[in-house]
Order: C-alpha cells, then structure tokens, then sequence
C-alpha cells in the first residue's frame, strides 16, 4: 500500500520522521517521505501524484493546530480523496492539552486517525486496525 | 555604522517592522545599565570565582505572558531570562506569525511557540526588558536573523544566540547555506558595532545542534568555527556551548578540549583579547514523559555541568516531553537548579588524557581539512566543508547535509562514530572509536541499537 | 545452636513475645527461598558487575500499612525492602509499643514511628516477608537487639542492620556500652549460625552515625572495626557504609579508603572468606522543608553514590523533614532512584591520592591506638577506646562518648577537624585537616560556622 | 530567668538540643539542660527543684503526641506549678499534620505556646513575645 509522509508546516524535527520511515518500510508500505517543513498542499499532491491511500502527517513543534483548520477546505479542491485514509500525530497542541479533546478537534479537521503523543508503532498499529476494520 | 545601513534599508523595508529611529537605539545601547550585559556578568564571575549562571527556556506569544513569564522567573532567582522566539518568526514568515499572534491575544489559547519579537517591535519589548533589568539571551534558531537581532539590540537584549551553521542545520531543511553565513556576518557586525558602546554583546554558539547523536567532535568544530567568523568581525565576547551527551565522562572531556581549543584558535587568529565563556545545555534530546523522571535528569544536568565547569546552564523543565511549559514548570526547574548548584560542592577535577587526545586530534584535523579548502575565505571554505561533508552532522534535517556519517553508543553511552562518511577523522582515532562498540551486528540490530541510543533518557 | 540456649530462654521469658518454634524457624530457613537473601542478590551483582541495589526506608505501626507500602515499592521497582522498627521497641520498651500500636489500629492514626516487630510477632510478619519474597532490610537503632534479630530471622528477615557502636553512640543516651557489645556478640551469632543452613544472613553497620559533621575518619574506624566484632563471631557476609558528607570528593575518598581498608582488616584476622560490600546513604542530616528541593538533594546523593561505587543505596524521601515519609513518596524515591541510575553513565574514576593518603593514615593510627589497648578482647578494646576517646562521636547523646573533637567544614565543605580531642590523629594528618579552615575566628563565629554547616542543604 | 529545657520520651536527637542550650544562653537565660530521652517526671522534678519559670520541651521523633496527653493530670500532682510557662516544639506529630490543629491540640494538652515546626530562634521572639504580654 502507498503511504504519503511528512512534518508539516515550518516543523524541522526530523528524528520521528526518520523512523516513521524505517518502520513503515518495515510493514510493508511503499513509503513517499516529503520529509520535514512540508506544507498542506504539497502533501495533497504527492497524494495525487503517486496515488496514495494513506496519509500520515506528523507535526512536532505544535504548529498541527494553525494549519489543520484548512484542511477541509484544501482537501475539497481536490477531486476523487474521498478514500484517503487520513492519520496525524505527534505533538498536536502547543503546551499541554487533553488527549481526547484534541482527538475530537482533529477529527472534527477531517483526520480519521489521530495519535496525540502517542509512540509511533502503537499509532501505526492502530492504522492497521482501522484498515482491517474498513475492508 | 553607515557600512551597514544599505542592508539595513532593506531589511527594514518590511510591512510588519517597527519604523527605526537609530539614533535613538543607539542612544539607549550607550546609557543602558550594565546589568542588562551578560558580558558584565562574566566578567563579575571570572572575577569573583562566582557561581554558573542560570538560564531558562521560554517564550510565549503574547506580552503580557512573556512579562508574567519573567516575574515567575525572577522570584526564582533567576540569573539570565530567555526571549524564545516562535518558530514563524524563525522562518521570516511574520504574516504568519501576526495571524497566530492575533488569535492567541483573542482567544486565550498559544497558537505560536515563541515570542514573536519582530511583530512586537522594540519599542514595546524595551519596556519589559528595562522593567526588569537583568541580561535576557535572544533563543531563535534563524538562519536569516538579520531583521529580528536589530529588533532585539534595541530592545536591550545583550546577548544573542546562534549562528550560520548551528542555527540552520538543524533548524532548515533548504535555507541556502550560503546566504545564511552573509546574513550572520551582518549580525556579527551588528554586534560588534553596538559592543563599542557600552559592555560588549555576547554572541553564543548552539553547541546542541539536533540533539540527536552528535559526535563531540563535530560539535566542537562547528563551536570553534562560528567563534571564529564572530571574532573576525570584531565581537569580544563569545560563548561556545554544547549539550549533555549521555555520558558523564565525555561530557566532562568534551568540555576540556573545547576550552583548550577555543582559547588556542581565538589566538591564533589574534583575537585573544575576546573573553570566551562556556555554555551547557541540560539534556537536549528526547526526554521522558514521565514528569518526575524528567525532574532527575534535569538535577543530573546540573550535577554534571559542574563537573564540565561550565559558566552558564540553560535550563529544561518537567514538561519538556509534554509541549510549551508552563510558566511554573520553567520557574520551579530555576529554582532547583540554583538549589543544587548551592549544595553541590567538592567537585573533583576530572581528567582523561587518552580521550581528551583522541578528541583533541579528531578536531585538529577536521579544522585542519577546513582551513585547507582552497576558498578564500573562512566562511567560503566552511560551507565548501559542509556540503562535501567534511562536517556532517546526524540528523540535520537541511538538505546540504551529507547525513554519512553513523553513530551509536558504547556500553558507557559515549557517542562514536562507526561511519566516517567524508569527515576526515584520523585512522587512530576512528580505530579508537570503533574498538568501544560491538560491529558484528547485522544492520537491522544496529538501527534498532540507534533507535534505543536516541531514547537512552526515556 | 545449643550454645546459645540459655541466653536464648531469658530473652524469651517476655511476656509481649511469640512462643518460639525453633525447629520450626531452623527448617523455615533452611528452605527458605534464595531471593529472601541479599548475601544472594550481592553475589549475583558482583558477578553480573549489575547495577546499585536500591533500598528505601519505612515502616509503619500496622500489619495493614507496612503490606500497603511493600505493595507500593514493588509497583516501583525496589530492589531490597526495609523494616524500621519504631523507637519504643528500639528501648525495648515493648508495653509503650503495645499500647501505641493498639492505639494506632483503633484511631486510624499513627501513633509509632515504625512497625513494632516483636508484638507483631515473627508468625505473622512471616506471611508478609515470603509474600513478596523480596530480601528485606531490619532498620532499628537497637542497643540490645537479641529478641528483635531472633524474631526478625524467624520472620524471614535476612539483613541485620546495626552494631553495638554504630546502634549505640546515636541512638541512646545511657545504655550501658559493654552491655551492648555482649548482646550484639548474641546477634552476631545467631547471624554465624543461621548463615550455615542457606545463604549468608548479611550484617550492615550503620555508617551514617549522629549524620552531623562526623569526619570519615571516626566513621570508617567504626566500621572496620564492627566488622571485624561481626566476622570474627562467624559471619561472612557483611556490609559497610557511610552516608552523604557534603562533599562529593571526600565522599569518593571515604569509599575508596573504606574499600581498601576493610579488605584489609578482613585479611588480617583470617577472615578474607567473608564478602564485604559497600552501602551508601542519601544525605541523613538536616533536610530541607522544601519538598522539591529535597527531590533534588536525594537525586545528587545517588550520583554520588555512583561514583563512589556502592553496592547499595538507602533512600530518603521529599518529606523527610516533615514528618515520617507517606508510602507514596517512599515509592516515588525508589522509582526515581532506580530512573537515575538507569540513566547515569559514562561515570569518571575520581581518585585524590593525597587526600586518600591522609586519610588512610588517619584511620590506621585510630586503629592502631585501639589494638594497642591492654583489654583481652578486641569489643574490650573498643569499649574501653570509645570511654577514653580515642574514638569520638560529634553529636552523639551517649553520655560515654567524649564530645571533645570539633570539626567544622572547609570551603569546599569537607569535613575538617579542627580539634582532636583525645582521637590519635597524626600530627601531619590534623596540620593537614587546619590548613584548609579559617582557624583565626573567635569562638562565636565558629559556633555560627557549626550551626551554619549543619544546615548545609538546608 | 531560669529554663529547664529537654527532649521528651524516647527520643535521642540531640542537634537541635545542643543548639537549643546555645541560644537560650545567648539570650540571658539560666538554662537547665536535661538533654534526650528525658520523661515527664524528670522535668516537671527539674521545675521545682531548680524554681525554674519556664520549661521548654522538644520533640523530634514523633513522640509527644503519646506523652502530651499524661501532661495535665501529672503537673496536676505538683504544686505551685500553676505559673510555669509551657512550651513545646519541633516534630509534634508523626507524619504530615496541619500546624494550627497541632497547635489547638497541644494547647489542650496544657501547652501555653506550640512551635510545630518552627525553628528555635523564631520560637524563642515568641516566647519573649508571650512573656512580655503577659507582665
Ligand atoms: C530534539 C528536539 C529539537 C531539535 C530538533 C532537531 C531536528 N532537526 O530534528 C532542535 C533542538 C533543533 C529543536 C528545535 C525546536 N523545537 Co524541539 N524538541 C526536540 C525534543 C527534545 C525531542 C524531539 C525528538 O527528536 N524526539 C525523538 C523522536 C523519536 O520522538 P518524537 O519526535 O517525540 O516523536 C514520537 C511521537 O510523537 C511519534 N510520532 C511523531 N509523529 C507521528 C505521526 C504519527 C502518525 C504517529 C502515529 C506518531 C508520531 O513517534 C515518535 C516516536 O515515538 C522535543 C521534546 C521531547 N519530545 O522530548 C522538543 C519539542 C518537540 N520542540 C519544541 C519546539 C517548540 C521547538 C522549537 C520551536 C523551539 C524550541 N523550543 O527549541 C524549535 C523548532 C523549530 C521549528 N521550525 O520547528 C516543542 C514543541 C512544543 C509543542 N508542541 O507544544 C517540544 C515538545 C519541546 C518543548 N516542550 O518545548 N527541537
Ligand atoms: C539527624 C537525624 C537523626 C539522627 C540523630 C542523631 C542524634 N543523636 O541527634 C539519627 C540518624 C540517629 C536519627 C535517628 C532516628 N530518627 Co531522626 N532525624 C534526623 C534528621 C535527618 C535531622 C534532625 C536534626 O538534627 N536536625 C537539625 C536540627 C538543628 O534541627 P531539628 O532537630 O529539626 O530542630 C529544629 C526545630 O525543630 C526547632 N526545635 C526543636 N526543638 C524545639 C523546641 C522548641 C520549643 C522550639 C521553639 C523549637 C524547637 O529547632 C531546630 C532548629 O531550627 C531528621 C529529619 C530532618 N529534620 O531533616 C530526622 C527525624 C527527626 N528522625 C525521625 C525518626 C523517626 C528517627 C528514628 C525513630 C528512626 C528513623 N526513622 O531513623 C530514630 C530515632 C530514635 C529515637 N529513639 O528517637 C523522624 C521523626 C518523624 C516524626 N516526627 O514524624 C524525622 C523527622 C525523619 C523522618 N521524616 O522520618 N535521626
């Protein structure tokens, strides 16, 4: 399956990302990594252009929340990503947040997954559930 | 300063900056209180045999936080306050910021990492700096800071840190490398200039670099090389700094060589009368969520940067895994530090002479490599050096980077490197470095050894 | 163990006591499991170079509390669990305990400072020693400890802290001194006898002492020489220690001569058999009020201990200035300790020859004066060396000791002695000990100077 | 002004004793140090025998509690102790406690001033506070 990565934003922590690479390689995924300071458009269209189904966005520095609000907006210019399996995680607020009310916000942005503070192989985990749940 | 004042034009030209009145910054440098200069404070302390500076982290969106921030931290016994400056600002991307600003006054809710200096503008951030009257550090992590350090300078903020490589390596992922050292030179003369007017500005260094694996050496070839280019445009008072590393020994020999080196390359290129001062940084890397945890390895920093001898520690709080601390977190962690740096006594002096020599060639000859680059100038040859790879650093995110270079820990959790890439360490010594791991494992192992080694404190 | 037999019934003839079953106490530890004995976790170390024990303090009236606060150590990861015994049993005053401890069941309120092991008895604290099967620790200050170690063994207890000195000169203020030396000989062996049918009983002297302003000298004598009471009665697993002194060097000098000299004296009464092993103590002087800068005292006492080198750790707590440590926070030390060492790496090796040289020195003439007493015996000796003082307790309550040797701290706050009183030390030792203290105070300041260096981490 | 001065019970910490007697030497009073592990008897035969004013108990391992209760009814078997200042200090609780309720308690006991906690000097203004009051 195709995977479309990347830190979004003006985020520069790369470390998570690396390993996101590495362990999705190692599930199997053919992995489209955009890599750090990767911004909401150019995520769409590497999904566009490579056909992903999954999007996996991490942010870091707590910038998710400014740019998550357009989401929606964004993703609706975009024909035929209804499909797209949409994952975000990392640190999605700035200072301390609850991890449930984040999750909710999130979701309410347009993402099916998401993983607040959550390690990445237990967050890729659960994408694996949600799959085997949606097929 | 009318060398300057073209570019200055420029950069002013801007439609979220202050409008300059020079003349009056200048006015302000000369007359304002000593106690605004770290420099004033190193010198007190090399004087007195004083007690290591204290600096937090923190910045927060709005003014009235940043101000609540510094009243926390003064009844802490706070020695030097922090400006950290939101990650927007970092990128030059001040509408960005501007929105974020705005919505964080509306909305109750930080919606910006930092302080978001240039939106600010001087004339507002003078008023807290002034009020309260001790050296603030400028935290940023720009690559083009040409802009947000005049605005910092007339703001009364004294010391700034960064620099060409340090703030974009691990900061950038296509920041050109080349405008970044132009953009530096300028703050450099900055600084230089503002020093001749009262107590000298301290420029430091960011010796973390991505607090991920970075071998000792090439930590303190990039310190001694953004000393050097600070120096050479006339800056008389330099911190070179570095992160904790994991192992308690190589830390303290770290600190050594660095020492050793600075103050032999700085007269070398006849700048000895420039004071250079040392700089540790708690843990940078991946800390424990555990909150209390987090709170012994922050003690341990402190522990160990006594043991280096350092002449500042900036701080880390409890809430570093978790996001922004809060004000409480960051003024409980001044207090403890300043607690323990009080009961910590009869350090012993520590020495290992066959790493200090290891470590002491490793960098010799990577400057050596450096300095041999046929460019003609140092900043020239320093980025011929980085994008062949004679400085690699793990991890950067910047394209530049060549990333060759592989490290892991040995048994004591020293960093060594079992992959040289293109960085010229000496054969003995990438014998030596190699000898303390075990290299028969198969690839798979050695990445899950370096996924353990970048979460050692978790 | 008919030998003992006859003390044994006039020990037991109390009317607070368990009827013992001693065929049934012989068969319970010859079976009992291995993990119940630290002898046996020791040697694992030692083989496995593994890592620090941990073992923190506690104990509490009630059979329910004390089964509440094992359960919150082991949820912490503890290595040895502790028994402290409340200071009624410690006099042997077993009606106060009784009626404190029935007290402290009705009212839900705690009305003992510890968990009084002779009216609970050995049947019922057996249960919940084995339950856990974790080795435990007795903690008492007990001069005449005959029937509380019979009980303790019979209850599982494997690690006897004390000694007729280290039990006695802090913790009582006119228990006869021979008296103690005679019923220790009991305990030692009780200890030799039951260290035949299983692992090792482990003896622990109590280093710490008055924990005020006690020069490693006086401290590591009595160490040496307690264990050399407890070897030569059969015992063959011992431990020495000391706690925090203030200053990281003399602590690391104190660990590496104690080491050195215990070997030592082992050899030399033809007891090198017997392994000897190393227990450091978090700070166990005045504590700070302030919790969190407790926290951080406790968390640079176990980087002490590490590079001391100990074998193991005894905890305090963040409210060990308040009042008798919640289980909460005696489970919070542990969990942060073992945190801490798990972190901690890369740890130099300090040695201060000169500073070892003196106190090497010191100690062998201390010793020496005390052989050469005419006595028989060597407890004889001893006795007749504490009323002499040629061995000096600062701070002690016990009318025998001299009170004459005045020590003060240095300005890297090291232990100094600045009057000897009668203590042997040698003449080059004590100029040594003077020349880093300010001796040109008037008698005021010096008092100031004491009462200032007590609260040093205050 | 003559001082008996001790810790009560079973208790052995001796420093602050040490110190107490320091102090109160310092500030002019006749002291009559009985020093640890001192029972009620002996001070209150410490009291009458010297014609002490004052007596100045402390406390550090947690023991007054179960001593301070037998205080009313002993002082009661003597005489002309009905102008004897009282004052305890130190640890008067075992455990935690709230310093106002430990106060009120001992105050019950028969305790004229209660320093829970307080440290010698700043408990030695109050007693010269207190005295002066009371002239
Ligand atoms: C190392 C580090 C840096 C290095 C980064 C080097 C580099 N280029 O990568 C340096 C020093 C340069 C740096 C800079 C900054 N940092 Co930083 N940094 C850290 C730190 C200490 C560790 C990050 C790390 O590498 N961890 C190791 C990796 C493996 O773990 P991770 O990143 O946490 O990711 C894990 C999970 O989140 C998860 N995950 C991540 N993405 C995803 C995605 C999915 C789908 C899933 C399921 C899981 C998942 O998987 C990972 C493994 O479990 C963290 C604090 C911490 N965590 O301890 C702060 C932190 C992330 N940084 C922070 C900030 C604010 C910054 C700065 C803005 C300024 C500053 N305060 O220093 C700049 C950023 C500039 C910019 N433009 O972004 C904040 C973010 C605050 C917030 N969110 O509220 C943090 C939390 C620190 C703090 N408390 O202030 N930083
Ligand atoms: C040193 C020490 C010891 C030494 C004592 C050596 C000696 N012979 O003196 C040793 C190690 C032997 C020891 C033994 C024990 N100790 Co102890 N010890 C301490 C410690 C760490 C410091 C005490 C000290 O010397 N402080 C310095 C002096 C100068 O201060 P201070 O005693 O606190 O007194 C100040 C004030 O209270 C005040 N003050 C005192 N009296 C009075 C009276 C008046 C009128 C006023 C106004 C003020 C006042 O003035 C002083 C200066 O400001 C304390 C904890 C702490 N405070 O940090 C525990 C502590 C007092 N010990 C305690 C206990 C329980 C014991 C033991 C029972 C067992 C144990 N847990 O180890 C045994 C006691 C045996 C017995 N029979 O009493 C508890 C008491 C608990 C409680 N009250 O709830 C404490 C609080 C520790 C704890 N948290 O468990 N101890």
């Amino acid at each position: 399956m195709k995977v479309v990565t990347g830190v979004v934003g003006n985020d520069i922590h790369v470390v998570a990302n690396r390993l996101m690479e590495l362990s999705l390689h190692a599930r199997g995924y053919e992995v489209f990594n955009l890599g750090v300071n990767t911004h909401l458009e150019e995520f769409f269209d590497a999904v566009v252009e490579t056909g992903a189904e999954i999007l996996l966005i991490s942010s870091l520095n707590g910038e998710a929340e400014g740019w998550s609000r357009e989401v929606r907006m964004l993703k609706a210019k975009y024909k035929d990503l209804d499909n797209l399996v949409m994952m975000i995680g990392g640190n999605l607020t700035v200072g301390a947040g609850k991890a449930d009310e984040i999750e909710k916000k999130y979701k309410k942005y347009g993402f099916d997954l998401v993983c607040h503070q959550v390690d990445l192989n237990t967050g890729l985990d659960s994408l694996e559930a949600f799959l085997a749940q949606r097929n | 300063m009318s060398l300057l004042s073209e570019e200055r034009e420029i950069i002013l030209s801007n439609e979220y900056v202050d409008a300059f009145d020079f003349e009056e910054v200048e006015e302000f440098v000369k007359s304002a209180s000593k106690e605004l200069f770290i420099s004033h404070h190193f010198k007190n302390k090399s004087k007195n045999k004083g007690k290591m500076l204290v600096q937090p982290r923190g910045g927060f969106p709005t003014y009235k936080q940043q101000f609540a921030l510094y009243e926390f931290f003064v009844d802490a016994n706070v020695d030097v306050l922090p400006l950290t400056i939101d990650s927007n600002t970092r990128l030059n991307d001040y509408g960005t910021a501007q929105k974020m600003l705005r919505l964080s006054e509306e909305n109750d809710m930080d919606m910006l990492n930092g302080y978001p200096l240039v939106n600010h503008g001087y004339r507002t951030t003078r008023k807290m700096i002034t009020h309260f009257n001790k050296p603030v550090s400028l935290r940023h992590g720009t690559p083009d800071a040409r802009l947000l350090i005049e605005t910092a300078i007339a703001s009364g903020i004294f010391e700034i840190e960064g620099g060409p490589i340090t703030y974009l390596l691990p900061y950038s992922k296509n920041f050109p490398l080349d405008k970044a050292f132009l953009y530096w030179k300028y703050v450099e003369r900055v600084c230089a200039n503002y020093s001749k007017l009262n107590q000298p500005i301290n420029r430091e260094s960011f010796g973390p670099l991505t607090a991920t694996l970075v071998p000792p050496s090439i930590t303190i070839v990039i310190q001694l090389l953004e000393m050097m280019l600070s120096l050479e445009e006339g800056v008389k008072s330099f911190s070179v700094s570095f992160s904790q590393q994991g192992s308690m020994l190589q830390d303290i020999v770290t600190g050594a060589v660095i020492k050793k080196m600075a103050k032999h390359y700085a007269e070398q290129i006849g700048c000895s009368d420039a004071s250079i001062h040392l700089v540790y940084h708690q843990w940078m890397g991946a800390f424990p969520t555990n909150k209390d945890y987090a709170e012994q390895l922050i003690n341990m920093s402190t522990v160990i940067a006594s043991m280096v001898g350092a002449d500042k520690i900036i701080t880390k709080t409890r809430e570093e895994a978790t996001g922004i601390p809060t004000k409480e977190a960051n003024a409980k962690t001044v207090a403890d530090t300043q607690y323990t740096l009080r009961i910590l006594n009869g350090l012993p002096n520590v020495v290992d002479e066959q790493e200090e020599e290891i470590l002491t060639q490793e960098v010799s000859a990577i400057m050596e490599a450096v300095f041999n680059d046929p460019a003609d100038t140092l900043w020239r040859k320093i980025f011929n050096s980085i994008k062949n790879g004679i400085i690699d650093v793990p991890f950067s995110p910047h394209i530049i980077n060549r990333n060759e270079m592989i490290t892991i820990r040995d048994a004591n959790k020293n960093i060594r490197i079992i992959d040289r890439g293109n960085v010229p360490i000496p054969e003995h010594c990438f014998a030596f470095e190699k000898s303390h791991c075990d290299l028969n494992k198969d690839t798979t192992s050695i990445v899950n050894d370096i996924i353990h080694d970048i979460g050692i404190m978790q």
